[in-house]
């Protein structure tokens, strides 16, 4: 008896709104890039677990790519954390406020 | 109709003369010898000439009213279209001699009176001249009143440019604006009436079974129909025929609107004497003669006209005796001599009013040429009580100059006296035969002779006889030939002229002929041309206007008048003759100042338009930078205002953006799912 | 100074309610959402080596799929660009050479932090 | 064919313009707008049209093609030239070259840009006067807002962002405005095209359909008071006219000469080719209202440019008070008024271009443009003020001048007016404009002109050069050829503005 996929779809769900949380209430920008991998990985679940379910490997490969971009995300996030770094004296993300207004 | 065909050529000279000046000022100085004045006097030469043929033309029999342009064409019928059109007929051709004539003759002035003296801007000067006798010329032969509007509005503008031709001292351009503007006021209500012409009659034509003139007529005889707007023919008319009537005020400087005519005298005497006492302030009396048939039918307004002039005769004349520069009295009398005209006009004397018109271009050109004359003596200084004696040293001057002065105070034989008396007369006769507005207005104008008498005397006798009251006048400039020549022509027109139309000798020697009257009278043979004759008019004042005559006695009238001009004349003499006169208008005390100031017309006027019309364009200019353009910037100001305040959503804080995000989608999935019932 | 993670509680955890709000909508879509039976993999399938076949685009895999060459390589050029750009942002202005994260030694930062206790 | 290779010519020339390098900018820039003059005046010389092009007329040089459909809704390449577009056209072409020559001496940064934009605004003009389709017409008459923006806003005087935001968001709302009101109409009426002459056919002929809760009648009001706001602001009627004395007194010469020139003729263009051609009947019921406004514009115009001390600002209000007598001429709907109104745009084109040039001479040679900062100024520059001069008495309606011309057949027109109650009452109080128009511009040239020569400001004054003094003295020329000879242009006019007026009237 296969996994039902309301169960895959609930854990994708919270993983995903945990990321959010993540988001939400914390100001480390370092935390913040952790935050949006838990996201990633949450669509990710969902990529395998459908392709299981439509018995098509185009989910799969899909994931890999997903998992490719957020490499190439941690980057470019890791490079705009360090100029922020330098720029503000620290990574809290609620101190760059200087394009506002 | 040889010489009709040439008519063109009499504006059209004239205004190549202007273009060859206008472009001897665009090139180097120097360019042209004499400054310009030379095509101009050729040019004007031409037009007298040609001007000439045409009468000799229209004495033969001939007349013309032919389409020489059309403006605007006509697309579509029962459109009216608008022409420039020739009149040739007799009152044409003899307002066509003495323009074509004054003109020349102030030309030739002008070379002693400008180029001697060593003036700069010569060119502009003579494209001036040439120009306005171009656009006068023109105004004298329009067939219709759009062409008598364009060349009225031109000849305005001539006067503008001729009264600041010395544009660099402060005054003249202040009195060419001034003069231009007053003007341009009355010139609106003719537009006005122009324009209403158009719209009722749908044409402006003078002459002609399809003139508006003879239209009117036959509307009134119940004979045609015309648009009136909702009021009485008769009425509306009578609306129309004042509105043309404002024009005429202007140009005619006609109380209330004479204030500009004696300040233009800033400008060169030459031009005071063509444009402001021979030609262009005829245009108003000249354009109600030329739609006489009009006015005619239209008494209401033709007891407006005597009323006005005979006031304005009267009223110009009081303050002529205080004037202390004789440009000033000149220009005085001027007024007071047009609204002698208008008094004839209005009083059903058409060819009176045409003669004085005739024998005041002479005699008032006469004066002012005479004025320029001493002014060059004098060394431009135009106080007569700095002259004085000039008599010996001028002679020439002085005897033409007495010519013009009998002349104009309507001492017998000159020229004045006959038009004047032959205006009284008219008004006479016909105000005693049941026209009280006419009769008030002979009063007025007889009293006038008083004045015109007493102001005329005390001018020549400041001026010429008594001691040299300064050294410039004990040595005076001399003055050339070129100067000498017109007050000598003009001097013999301005005494003989008179011999035209000399009723009261008429009447009692059945001799010579009324030459005038007969000119004026006959269509030629040509019935096109009926409705433009004094018999045509005459009529119309009998049967439409209610004009009868009373029967008086032209020789009773005629010393009635003739006694009052020697009584003011002779008071002159007892004042102000001897070696020292003195100034005995200053025992006259505050009414003396009251005339001095011109009855403060020009203050009014002044007031109006800078203590009135200026701080109301202000407080207009305040209102729209305030209300109008305030209401513009407070709509804008209200996006700016809530952008500012909208602004701080974006907090710049990456937190907030994702927790709106989330709330957003949450919000958005929640909606569509209870729109699309996916929890049922 | 040795730290250890700690539990703050407060009101800068209010924002979390949104994601718990987000969490309940989503769950609840889910759980009254119904779904077909699963297809599954064939038993013997070689599920890598089809992936291996899918994304290179050759075909003929066990398991159907798309060609995905046209995105393989448009992936690796976005890591290509990514680490070309970080490399970039993580460069000093100055010299242009590329510097170590806190190169002194976090000193500007205690710096900072010190100054605003004094405010 | 033609016109589409006109506007791509001149397309072309702005294009290459914007690569010229800036001192070869204004002579290039000349000798290219050369190109779509000679054409203009080749399209004259070669205009075989008769009728409206809106109302059955045979259009010249017409072209058709299908460009795309919107929800059913047809749009097309529809270009073509008739009486009313064809005077428009070649003024915009004589004034844009007059313009680019002016501006040698008054523009002496950024010049190609400045060139280049210049004759791309002329492109979009030309498209606003040729397009007989809705939507292609709307494109060019928004595109002319952006060369114009950025004229003002980048070669601008020192408040010149205010002034160019303000006109360009105030027309641009007004544009809107009026979209939407035209837009309802199509949609109300039995067509299935943008193309102007069949929406035009439609509306005059045959019955709408109710739209938005509004009754065919309403609707057309609606529409028509919508349409008229949305022009009115370009014309600019009193009180949509506060943009204008802003832009004009910010904008260099060369720009104020192409705005006063053309850009406000775009408004009274697009009134008679829109509410007056399509919706007689509600321009009829509406006259009273709208003849109102046509005298307001006139004589408040007037009285403010009595208040302005300085000379571009007089000179832009009396701009408000001549295009009221445009506005008269249209609401009279009588043969001289449709058409002297017309004539008027063509005229006033001319000679406000003329002003405004003759001011920006006196400006490069004095750097004041303050009424009481200089007195005398026709002892030091007498072409100049000759010019200037004659250019005033045109403005103030000087016959033989264009300016009478158009003024005349408008007060003949709109007197007789059958359409407009009380017409003889309205056009005698507009025409008091007359009056006052000669008070401010004599005061004004009594004031500077004359008088002993002084200025406040530290600049040597001379006579301006050839160069600036030869494009004032071809716009007089112009100026009175048309005055003497009006039918150069009033007859195409009047040919073109009977079919309006269905039999109708003086």
């Amino acid at each position: 008896m296969a996994v039902p996929p309301t169960y895959y779809l609930l854990l994708s769900v919270a993983v995903f709104c945990i990321g959010v949380a993540g988001v939400l209430i914390r100001q480390n920008a370092l935390l913040f890039l952790m935050s949006v991998e838990l996201m990633l990985n949450a669509a990710n679940i969902n990529f395998v677990y459908f392709s299981q379910f439509w018995g098509n490997v185009t989910g799969q490969t899909f994931s890999l790519f997903v998992i490719a971009i957020a490499a190439a995300e941690v980057a470019v996030g890791i490079g705009i954390v360090l100029v922020l770094y330098r720029n503000f004296d620290g990574v809290d993300v609620t101190q760059a406020t200087t394009m506002r207004w | 109709m040889a010489a009709f065909d040439f008519a063109p050529l009499i504006v059209l000279l004239p205004f190549a003369g202007f273009l060859v000046a206008v472009g001897a000022a665009l090139t180097r100085p120097g360019v042209l010898p004499k400054g310009g004045a030379l095509p101009g006097i050729a040019a004007t030469v031409g037009s007298l000439l040609l001007s000439a043929w045409v009468a000799l033309q229209v004495l033969a029999g001939d007349r013309a009213a032919e389409t020489v342009y059309v403006w605007s064409a006509a697309p579509a019928a029962g459109v009216p279209e608008l022409v420039f059109s020739l009149l040739l007929d007799p009152l044409a051709a003899l307002m066509l001699l003495v323009v074509s004539l004054v003109a020349l003759l102030v030309h030739v002035f002008s070379l002693g009176y400008m180029n001697d003296e060593g003036e700069t801007g010569l060119p502009r000067y003579y494209a001036g001249l040439g120009l306005f006798t171009a656009s006068m010329l023109g105004f004298v032969v329009a067939g219709n009143l759009l062409m008598a509007f364009v060349f009225f509005e031109l000849v305005g503008l001539c006067s503008y440019l001729l009264i600041g031709f010395w544009f660099r001292e402060p005054g003249p351009p202040s009195a060419a604006k001034k003069a231009f503007l007053v003007t341009r006021f009355g010139d609106y209500f003719f537009l006005v009436g122009l324009v209403g012409v158009f719209a009722t009659f749908g044409t402006a034509a003078f002459a002609g079974p399809e003139s508006f003139p003879v239209l009117a007529e036959a509307v009134l005889a119940g004979e045609a129909s015309a648009r009136t707007f909702g009021f009485e023919a008769r009425t509306w008319f009578s609306v129309l025929g004042l509105l043309i009537l404002g024009g005429v005020l202007g140009k005619s400087a006609q109380f209330p609107l004479h204030t500009w005519l004696p300040d233009a005298m800033e400008g060169p005497t030459p031009v005071s004497a063509l444009i402001h006492a021979a030609t262009m302030v005829a245009a108003g009396v000249y354009l109600v003669a030329r739609v006489y048939g009009f006015y005619a039918l239209l008494p209401t307004v033709l007891a407006v006209i005597a009323l006005v002039g005979g006031f304005t005769a009267l009223f110009a004349a009081t303050m002529c005796v205080v004037k202390r520069e004789i440009k000033q009295v000149l220009a005085y009398s001027t007024i007071s001599q047009y609204g002698y005209m208008m008094l004839g006009l209005g009083a059903g004397g058409y060819v009176a009013a045409t003669f004085h018109l005739l024998t005041h271009a002479m005699f008032k050109a006469l004066l002012f040429l005479g004025a320029g004359s001493v002014i060059i003596a004098m060394h431009h200084d135009e106080d007569m009580w700095n002259m004085g004696g000039l008599r010996e040293k001028m002679p020439v001057t002085y005897y033409t100059f007495l010519a013009g002065s009998l002349a104009l105070a309507g001492i017998v034989p000159f020229s004045g006296f006959w038009s004047k008396d032959e205006v009284l007369y008219e008004a006479l006769i016909h105000g005693l035969a049941g026209s009280p507005a006419v009769l008030v207005a002979y009063a007025m104008g007889l009293l006038a002779v008083l004045f015109t008498g007493f102001y005329t005397f005390r001018m020549v006798l400041l001026t010429f006889h008594g001691d040299p009251r300064t050294e410039t006048a004990r040595d005076p400039h001399g003055v050339g030939w070129s100067v000498k020549a017109p007050l000598v022509v003009l001097g013999v027109l301005a005494t003989t002229a008179g011999a035209l139309n000399a009723v009261p000798v008429h009447e009692v020697l059945g001799f010579p002929p009324e030459y005038l009257h007969d000119w004026l009278a006959h269509d030629g043979g040509q019935s096109a041309f009926a409705a433009l004759t004094s018999e045509h008019y005459g009529e119309l004042l009998k049967t439409q206007a209610g004009y009868a005559s009373a029967e008086v006695s032209s020789v009773a009238a005629g010393l009635v008048s003739l006694a009052l001009a020697l009584v003011g004349a002779g008071a002159a003499v007892v004042l102000y003759r001897g070696p020292d006169p003195d100034p005995h208008t200053e025992k006259l005390g505050a009414a003396r100042t009251v005339l001095y100031n011109n009855y403060y017309q020009d203050e009014y006027q002044a007031w109006l338009a800078e203590s009135f019309v200026r701080p109301l364009a202000r407080v207009l200019d305040g209102v729209d930078q305030g209300v109008v353009d305030g209401g513009v910037n407070a709509v804008s100001s209200v996006s700016l205002f809530s952008g500012r305040r909208l602004r701080y959503v974006q907090t710049g804080v990456v937190s907030n953006y994702a927790a709106l995000l989330t709330l957003g989608l949450t919000a958005l999935v929640v909606a569509a799912a209870l729109v699309g019932g996916w929890f049922t | 100074m040795t730290t250890r993670p700690r539990l703050r509680l407060g009101s800068h955890l209010l924002p979390a309610l949104a994601a718990l709000a987000l969490f309940c909508v989503a769950a609840a879509l889910v759980l009254t959402s119904t779904f077909g039976a699963s297809q599954g993999f064939p038993a013997d399938a070689n599920v890598v080596a089809s992936i291996g076949r899918a994304m290179f685009g050759l075909g003929g895999g066990d398991v159907p799929g798309e060609s995905f060459l046209v995105a393989f390589i448009a992936v690796a050029l976005l890591l290509d660009a990514a680490l070309d750009g970080s490399l970039l942002l993580a460069k000093r202005e100055e010299d242009g050479a590329a510097v170590a994260l806190l190169s002194d030694g976090g000193r500007r930062l205690v710096g900072r932090s010190g100054e605003e206790d004094d405010d | 064919m033609i016109l589409a290779a006109l506007m791509a010519v001149t397309a072309a020339a702005a294009l290459v313009t914007f690569l010229v390098p800036d001192e070869y900018a204004g002579g290039a820039a000349a000798a290219f707008s050369a190109l779509p003059l000679v054409g203009s005046l080749l399209l004259w010389a070669g205009f075989d049209g008769r009728g409206n092009a809106l109302v059955d007329g045979e259009v010249a040089f017409e072209t058709v093609s299908p460009w795309l459909t919107l929800g059913g809704y047809e749009v097309s390449w529809h270009v073509g030239l008739d009486g009313v577009s064809l005077p428009l056209v070649v003024l915009t072409a004589v004034l844009t070259t007059l313009a680019i020559v002016s501006a040698w001496s008054a523009i002496d940064e950024r010049r190609s840009q400045f060139y280049g934009l210049v004759l791309f605004m002329e492109t979009t003009l030309i498209g606003v006067f040729v397009s007989l389709d809705f939507l292609l017409w709307f494109v060019f008459w928004e595109a002319v807002l952006v060369p114009m923006y950025l004229l003002i806003g980048v070669w601008g005087g020192p408040r010149r962002k205010y002034a160019a935001i303000k006109f360009f968001v105030y027309t641009n709302v007004a544009s809107l405005a009026m979209f939407i009101g035209f837009v309802a109409l199509v949609l109300a009426a039995p067509v299935q095209t943008f193309d102007l002459p069949t929406v035009a056919a439609a509306l005059r002929n045959e019955q709408i359909s109710a739209l938005l809760g509004l009754s065919p009648g309403a609707l057309r009001t609606a529409a028509f008071a919508v349409m008229f706001v949305g022009f009115a602001v370009k014309v600019p009627v009193v009180p949509f006219h506060t943009w204008l004395p802003d832009a004009h007194v910010e904008a260099p010469s060369p720009v104020s000469v192409l705005l006063a020139g053309v850009l406000l003729k775009m408004g009274t263009y697009a009134l008679l080719r829109y509410n007056f051609t399509m919706l007689p009947e509600t321009a009829a019921a509406l006259a009273v209202p709208i003849a109102a406004v046509a005298v307001l514009s006139v004589l408040y115009g007037a009285m403010l440019a009595l208040a302005q001390e300085d000379l571009k600002r007089i000179v832009a209000y009396s701009s408000v008070s001549s295009m009221g007598y445009v506005i008269l001429g249209l609401v009279a709907y009588t043969l001289y008024g449709v058409g002297g109104a017309t004539f008027q745009m063509v005229a006033h084109g001319l000679i406000s271009g003329l002003m405004f040039m003759a001011v920006g001479v006196i400006y490069h040679s004095t750097h004041t443009r303050m009424v009481g900062d200089m007195s005398g100024m026709a002892d030091r520059m007498p072409v100049t003020t000759g010019i200037l001069v004659a250019g005033a008495f045109g403005y103030m309606g000087l016959p033989l001048m264009a300016g009478f011309a158009g003024e005349f057949f408008v007060f003949v027109g709109s007197f007789a007016s059958t359409t407009l109650p009380f017409a003889p009452v309205f056009t005698a109080t507009a025409m008091f404009g007359i009056v006052v128009v000669a008070g401010y511009l004599l005061l004004a040239m009594q004031r500077t002109l004359f008088g002993p020569f002084r200025l406040d400001t530290d600049y040597e004054v001379q006579e301006a050069p050839l160069r600036d003094t030869v494009p004032l003295a071809v716009l007089l020329l112009c100026i009175v050829a048309l005055g003497v000879a009006p039918d150069l242009l009033f007859g195409m006019i009047k040919d073109a503005v009977v079919p309006i007026l269905q039999g109708g009237g003086l």
